[in-house]
């Protein structure tokens, strides 16, 4: 339908769209095969066709995806979740990430535990952890620490802050290296910040009113501009909450 | 499917703000989300925005034999259903204990209350009533069923009109929309409920409780009330002790909130009503909120009709051309009102189970098997049409 | 042989693809070709019309049953004709007691629409007196065995059985108002249309084949039911879903249709003739 | 064919459509074709009953609530053309062993409302980011008693006609995924409907794609 | 208000059989048809030519259908399968689950598709009468489905339906101590019938008269010569109930060689023996 991708890169685009790949001439034909489909492409032969809507971005070389504003979460290997505690069962926990099922999540998987030393968590804690398996055919596997077997920022919360739904396209402009928005937030009010590739947010300021009005500006920054936004946050950096 | 479960920290914070006289949504303790209230094509038709709680309801009308108790009064029938899209929760044509309550609580709320002229609905005593039919949906569920369920119900009873009914004696005649103007009911007040949700053993409450806030209210106290300040019913819930005091106080700030909210409605059957004066016609594209980038609109527009039977005919010729290499098979009859066509594989199904009713019981089935042999005649892919093979 | 009926049960998919493949089907038919009909009218004698058909394994048993009522408000003039499909447990394995399912509840809807878009019997033929009195037909349409093609075997069951009924005569005594029937007299019902109804399945959006088994409809990835009269009209094209097909490959199947009507009307005529005998 | 006929009944009516309205789903669309409104939600891929669980694909259950009394046959058929719609559509071996469900609200019947829950029902699945490997439109043709064919009729227009089609057509070749027919339609008549249906398809498969420009302009 | 069948395409909320309104020239000859006026035809104590034939239901782990007289029964037998209902206390042995029906169109006046009480009696008495016969200690934890149409009814169909279903799980292969054949007696004053039709039973019920009226309903497992089920309505005296339970059994060996070839004709089908 369309002869390539390259014109349609930041634009949106609709399931059932057809890419032909450039036709390789002999000398980069190698690099034509490399071509990368992330989230929402599928390759069929010398086609690529999309299969979700939302903006088709890339990443040179040759790497595309598209960018898509769905609220539902599919665990992905290696991604960081926060994840809210169900049940206990024997060694493992069933931790509640917003996917179809239920992951589970190890007790020895946490920094320092061990069969003696269990970490302390309670049904309807939160943890924030990534996936050591998800794929489509089993079930999902959380752990607290990194290959090094540290915590680097995973495991249980403490105390206070308050966990909110956004949709998975504006966590990951958060979670953007040097993403504008989490930039201007953090000038608002100091704050600690946790972001989970499954929609859950979770904040913690110096009070419970900075709290939530981070988290009410967030949840608004979804359907606008960058110039809308900087009004915004400007006008509450004036004092007008 | 199972709800997203409460988290320690979600229910730790959202009580903290309470003490602290805050709400998550920026609302004061005593206010309302916002109520939006849009009509439809039909009479009868409301949808009722409260902040993300959305619900609809469409009354409905039909001729019905009365009680045999009350056999000058119309009947009014009130369903609530908990739509399957109103929350992962809901399943369809479950009675959950919710649904049982918001019945119950709407048929309090309406009919107890009598909140319309009944015998007015009566056309010929004891044999030809109008039966109400109110069909309430839950669409979105975001706290305060309740409360949103009122405001519909008595918003689209106050717009429906019914047909009109003359009577000569025992005879009478509906007239269409076309022949007379369809009447309204007369409504003598209008109920609505305000809900009060208690924390930490009754000494917070909040008006308008939205979904994450349910979850982790120790009691809930519906007050039904028209704007005369007359009580239509009183439900509290969830096992919570409230001193007399605190009744008084939620009856007093239901009656503002009641005043407003039937303002409200007042103001939006007024406007609806002038539309349709007016003769704006209504359109459910007009309602979409413009300013939104999730909505679009898409103006009518004719279609280009030139070529199309060229294009179906030719579809036709084409298929003509090569027509279909298959024989057809010609009937084979076995017996009186039995026969077979068709060659492909034979069923698990004898040919004969239904024909043989006469003979000996005992040595019957093999009888008749061998007899039968030499009569089957299947003829294959013959073109001969009048080949019957009767016994 | 016995590898061949392992494969079958491992991979049914592939299975019934390799033999596709080679333009024929696991039960040796080719691909247009339909299974052995079978046609058994008038079984039931308790019935006011009845017909047994079977189509290859599957089999469907209709029986019709008139009462009296009162002709509907907004129609006077017409009588009622109440289709309704049973797939009982006892016909395939995969159905549980209790009310219809969905397959069962869509094949009534489908039938009751062939009935009004063919008019197979004009309702006004049923009113017996204005106002007063009609006959309303329950056809009720009993699956026995299920191995596919379910909506073409109910079809021919349905005509062929409403061809069979014999209504007695009623009359309405003038002094008491109360109907009075005559069972000596029976007269047939006039049947307007013959409506039959060929059904496909897609395989892989390319491979159509007529009359699926019941393999054959779970692994097809659409199948459609085409109803036409005896003046190639279409009462029906049916196709709730699955993969598209083009106007092209319709039309080639309402080529088949046309046909498979000719086929079993040849079948119904020479039955009832049969029967006169 | 004289062009006075296109003003006597367009061929669409005006559109709308919202995505997204609902805070609950996991997608949801309102789709709207003159008077006729449709309200769509959709929840998963979420957990799945045993029961009902497929090992190599999604179980897709569709709903379909009419705005008086409660479902009945003619709803039971209607969900499944729209379920096994959906099904060709819908990429579920994605997602083994978890449950889709699509919930139809009618919300204003005037005609044309098989096609219009299409609509919305696709309308709903792109919003709730679910895979798939075509769109889908629905358009319902009539045939008045004078021979004319109607596309995207009124409630009335269905009313006065004697035969009634809809077609489900897919966005990658204009082929007909989906059909159910009322009353006797020639072959001819039916071929026109078709040709006339993929045409408007072109209409509707616009509209989705404007949508979704509209819906993404803000993120750049 | 009765709950509204949604799952069914209805018709106009009321509606009368025709027989409520035949004229009564007509009326005797409804009430002529099939009943024993010839004795030479068939004795008082003669069965009904019986049909009997296995393994019609292609889908059906073993099927049966039975013909007497008009009665038309077929049943099909599914399992022994996964147990649905898990929390059942005794795994030991499976479970016989029965369905007996009748179609719509089966009696003189039109049934509901909704199975009614009568069909749930009748569906307790069949596995009453069946579960002796079967060796369910065979199959524990599993369940086998037992489900009966009554196509066409012309007199009590439990007997038959017994036979039937009995036909239908031999041929499914299911263990059984022996065979279950079910036979009927009508007792009208001093008169008794064997397998009865339907304007026999009928006529009895109109001459309220006679005192001593009833039905008999008796299965027998031939070859170790036990009752497995006994069922009596009406009103009888001691004397003749034993002479009604006489007959049955006499009856039901009557049957015995028909039902006995309709199995070994199935079998050797299915296993056709080494040609010699």
């Amino acid at each position: 339908m369309f002869a390539s991708f390259k014109d349609k890169i930041g634009e949106a685009v609709l399931p059932g769209d057809v890419f032909t790949l450039e036709l390789p001439s002999p000398e980069n034909k190698a690099k034509a095969e490399k071509l990368i489909c992330g989230p929402g492409l599928r390759r069929d032969g010398d086609n690529v066709s999309v299969c979700k809507c939302g903006v088709l971005r890339h990443k040179p070389p040759n790497v595309f995806w598209i960018d898509s504003q769905q609220k539902r979460y599919v665990p992905v290997k290696g991604e960081a979740v926060i994840g809210i505690v169900t049940a206990k069962s024997g060694d493992i926990f069933k931790v509640d990430v917003g996917g179809s099922e239920l992951a589970s999540l190890s007790y020895l998987a946490f920094e320092g535990a061990t069969k003696r030393n269990r970490p302390n968590v309670q049904v309807g804690d939160l943890v924030f952890g990534q996936f050591l398996i998800a794929n489509k055919d089993m079930e999902p596997e959380l752990v607290c620490i990194d290959s090094c077997g540290r915590a680097n920022g995973m495991g249980v919360f403490g105390e206070g802050g308050l966990l909110f739904r956004v949709s998975l396209g504006l966590v990951r402009r958060l979670l953007v290296p040097q993403s504008e928005l989490l930039a201007e937030l953090s000038a608002l009010f100091p704050c600690e910040l946790v972001v989970g590739l499954n929609g859950r947010v979770w904040v913690k300021a110096a009070s419970t009113q900075h709290t939530l009005i981070l988290a009410n500006l967030l949840q608004s920054a979804e359907n606008m501009t960058a110039k809308q936004r900087q009004q915004l946050f400007r006008k509450v950096a004036d004092g007008a909450l | 499917m199972k709800d997203t479960p409460l988290s320690n920290c979600e229910r730790q914070f959202l009580l903290k703000t309470i003490e602290e006289r805050k709400r998550l949504d920026g609302r004061e303790t005593y206010d309302y989300r916002n109520i939006k209230i849009t009509f439809g094509v039909d009479y009868g038709f409301c949808m009722v925005d409260l902040g993300k709680t959305k619900v609809m309801s469409q009354v409905s009308c039909e001729l019905a034999t009365p009680k045999e108790t009350r056999p000058s009064e119309g009947m009014l029938f009130t369903t609530v259903e908990l739509s399957p899209m109103a929350s992962p929760a809901f399943e369809a044509n479950k009675q959950s204990e919710l649904l049982v309550k918001l019945n119950r609580q709407l048929e309090r709320c309406l009919r107890t209350s009598k909140c319309f002229d009944m015998e007015s609905l009566c056309i010929v005593s004891g044999e030809k009533v109008w039966r109400i039919n109110v069909d309430v949906h839950v669409l979105n569920h975001d706290g305060n069923l309740m409360d949103a369920v009122s405001i519909v119900a008595i918003t689209s009873l106050s717009h429906f009109r019914r047909p009109e009914v003359s009577i000569q004696g025992q005879e009478f005649t509906v007239h269409t929309a076309e022949e007379r103007d369809p009447i309204p009911l007369s409504i003598y007040h209008m109920p609505i409920s305000v809900s009060f949700a208690f924390f930490q053993q009754g000494s917070y409450l909040l008006v308008d409780p939205n979904d994450s806030e349910e979850k982790v209210m120790e009691g809930l106290l519906v007050i039904a009330m028209n704007k005369h300040r007359e009580i239509c019913f009183i439900q509290s819930s969830g096992g919570i002790m409230l001193l007399k005091k605190q009744v008084t106080r939620c009856s007093d700030i239901a009656s503002v909130k009641v005043l407003e909210i039937t303002e409200l409605i007042q103001k939006a059957l007024e406007k609806d009503r002038k539309a349709r004066k007016d003769d704006d016609k209504f359109s459910f594209a007009e309602s979409l909120p413009k300013e939104q980038i999730t909505a679009q609109k898409l103006k009518e527009a004719p279609l280009e009709k030139m070529d199309i039977q060229e294009t179906a005919s030719e579809i036709i010729n084409k298929a003509n051309i090569s027509p279909s290499t298959q024989g057809e098979h010609s009937p084979v009859l076995h017996a009186g009102g039995v026969g077979q066509v068709g060659e492909g594989i034979t069923s698990s199904w004898g040919l004969e189970e239904d024909i043989e009713e006469e003979g000996e019981m005992e040595e019957k089935t093999t009888v008749k098997k061998t007899k039968r042999k030499g009569d089957v005649i299947v003829i294959s892919d013959s073109e001969e049409e009048d080949i019957v093979v009767l016994n | 042989m016995i590898l061949f009926n392992s494969f079958r049960t491992a991979d049914p998919l592939e299975y019934h693809k390799s033999f596709l493949k080679e333009n024929c089907r696991p039960d040796g038919r080719e691909l247009d070709e339909f299974r052995t009909t079978t046609l058994n009218i008038g079984p039931i004698s308790t019935a006011e019309g009845s017909a047994l058909v079977k189509i290859g394994n599957t089999a469907v048993m209709c029986g019709i049953k008139a009462e009296l009522t009162v002709p509907p408000s907004d129609t006077p003039n017409k009588g009622y004709i109440v289709p309704n499909v049973d797939m009982p447990p006892l016909c395939t394995s995969k159905v549980r007691s209790g009310p219809p399912e969905e397959q069962a509840q869509a094949a009534s809807q489908f039938i009751a629409d062939v009935i009004e878009s063919s008019e197979i019997i004009r309702k006004e033929d049923l009113c017996i007196q204005k106002e007063k009195l009609c006959w309303v037909l329950y056809c009720d349409i009993m699956c026995l065995d299920y191995d596919g093609n379910l909506l073409d075997t109910c079809i021919v069951a349905l005509l062929a059985a409403l061809k069979n009924t014999q209504l007695p005569k009623v009359t309405i005594n003038k002094d008491t108002d109360v109907p009075e029937v005559d069972l000596l007299q029976k007269s047939p019902i006039n049947i307007n249309k013959h409506p039959i109804g060929s059904s496909f399945a897609v395989f892989d959006n390319t491979i159509i084949i007529v009359d699926p088994t019941g393999d054959e409809e779970s692994l097809a990835t659409a199948v459609m039911t085409l109803v036409t009269d005896e003046e190639g009209r279409l009462c029906a094209l049916h196709k709730p879903g699955g993969t598209a097909l083009s106007g092209e490959k319709l039309q080639h199947c309402i080529g088949r249709a046309a046909t498979r009507h000719r086929e079993i009307m040849k079948l119904v005529d020479k039955i009832i003739e049969s029967m006169k005998k | 064919m004289d062009v006075n006929e296109h003003e006597v009944s367009p061929a669409t009516r005006e559109f709308g459509c919202e995505q997204n309205l609902l805070s609950r789903p996991d997608g949801s669309a309102t789709f709207i074709q003159g008077n006729t409104n449709v309200l769509a939600g959709v929840y998963g891929p979420a957990e799945v009953k045993v029961s009902k669980e497929i090992y190599d694909r999604a179980t897709l259950e569709v709903l379909i609530q009419p705005k008086i009394g409660l479902p009945g046959v003619r709803e039971r058929a209607r969900e499944q053309c729209v379920r096994e719609t959906c099904e060709a559509a819908l990429l579920s071996s994605l997602h083994p062993r978890s449950s889709l469900s699509l919930i139809l609200q009618e919300v204003h019947d005037d005609g044309s409302l098989l096609a219009c829950c299409l609509n919305a029902a696709c309308m709903a699945l792109m919003d709730a980011g679910l895979p798939m490997s075509c769109l889908f439109c629905g358009i319902t043709c009539v045939i008045s008693t004078e021979g004319q064919i109607i596309t995207d009729p009124t409630l009335q227009q269905e009313k006065e006609s004697r035969a009634q089609m809809t077609f489900a057509i897919d966005s990658i070749e204009k082929r007909v995924m989906m059909s159910s027919t009322k009353g006797s339609i020639s072959v001819q008549e039916l071929q026109e409907a078709i040709a006339l249906s993929q045409r408007a398809s072109e209409r509707i498969f616009q509209f989705y794609r404007d949508s979704v420009h509209r819906r993404y302009s803000k993120i750049q | 208000m009765p709950p509204v069948d949604r799952r069914r395409i209805r018709g106009p909320d009321e509606s009368h059989s025709p027989y409520h309104f035949v004229t009564e020239e007509s009326m005797k000859c409804l009430a002529s048809g099939d009943r024993r006026v010839d004795v030479s035809q068939r004795g008082p104590l003669d069965l009904r030519p019986i049909f009997a034939r296995c393994g019609l239901i292609s889908q059906a782990k073993g099927s049966a259908y039975i013909e007497a007289g008009n009665s038309k029964i077929i049943c099909s037998v599914y399992g022994p399968r996964e147990t649905e209902r898990k929390d059942e206390t005794d795994m030991k042995s499976g479970r016989l689950v029965t369905d007996m029906r009748f179609a719509p169109f089966a009696c003189r006046k039109r049934g509901a598709w909704v199975q009614g009480n009568e069909e749930k009696d009748l569906s307790q008495g069949l596995l009453e009468s069946l579960r002796p016969g079967v060796c369910l200690h065979k199959y524990p934890r599993s369940q086998i489905d037992v489900c009966v149409m009554v196509l066409e009814s012309d007199g009590p169909a439990l007997s038959h339906a017994v036979t039937c279903a009995s036909l239908a799980l031999a041929d499914a292969g299911i263990e059984m101590y022996d065979l279950v054949l079910g036979c009927t007696v009508r007792h009208t004053g001093t008169t008794q019938l064997l397998d009865p039709t339907f304007a026999e039973v009928q006529d009895d019920q109109s001459g309220a008269s006679v005192d001593s009226q009833g039905t008999v309903t008796l299965s027998l497992m031939p070859n170790m010569n036990q009752v497995s089920g006994l069922q009596s309505d009406g009103v009888m005296e001691q004397e003749s109930i034993k002479a009604a339970v006489q007959a049955c059994i006499e009856g039901c060996f009557k049957l015995y060689p028909a039902i006995q070839h309709t199995i070994l004709k199935t079998v050797r089908k299915k296993a056709p023996p080494p040609e010699s």
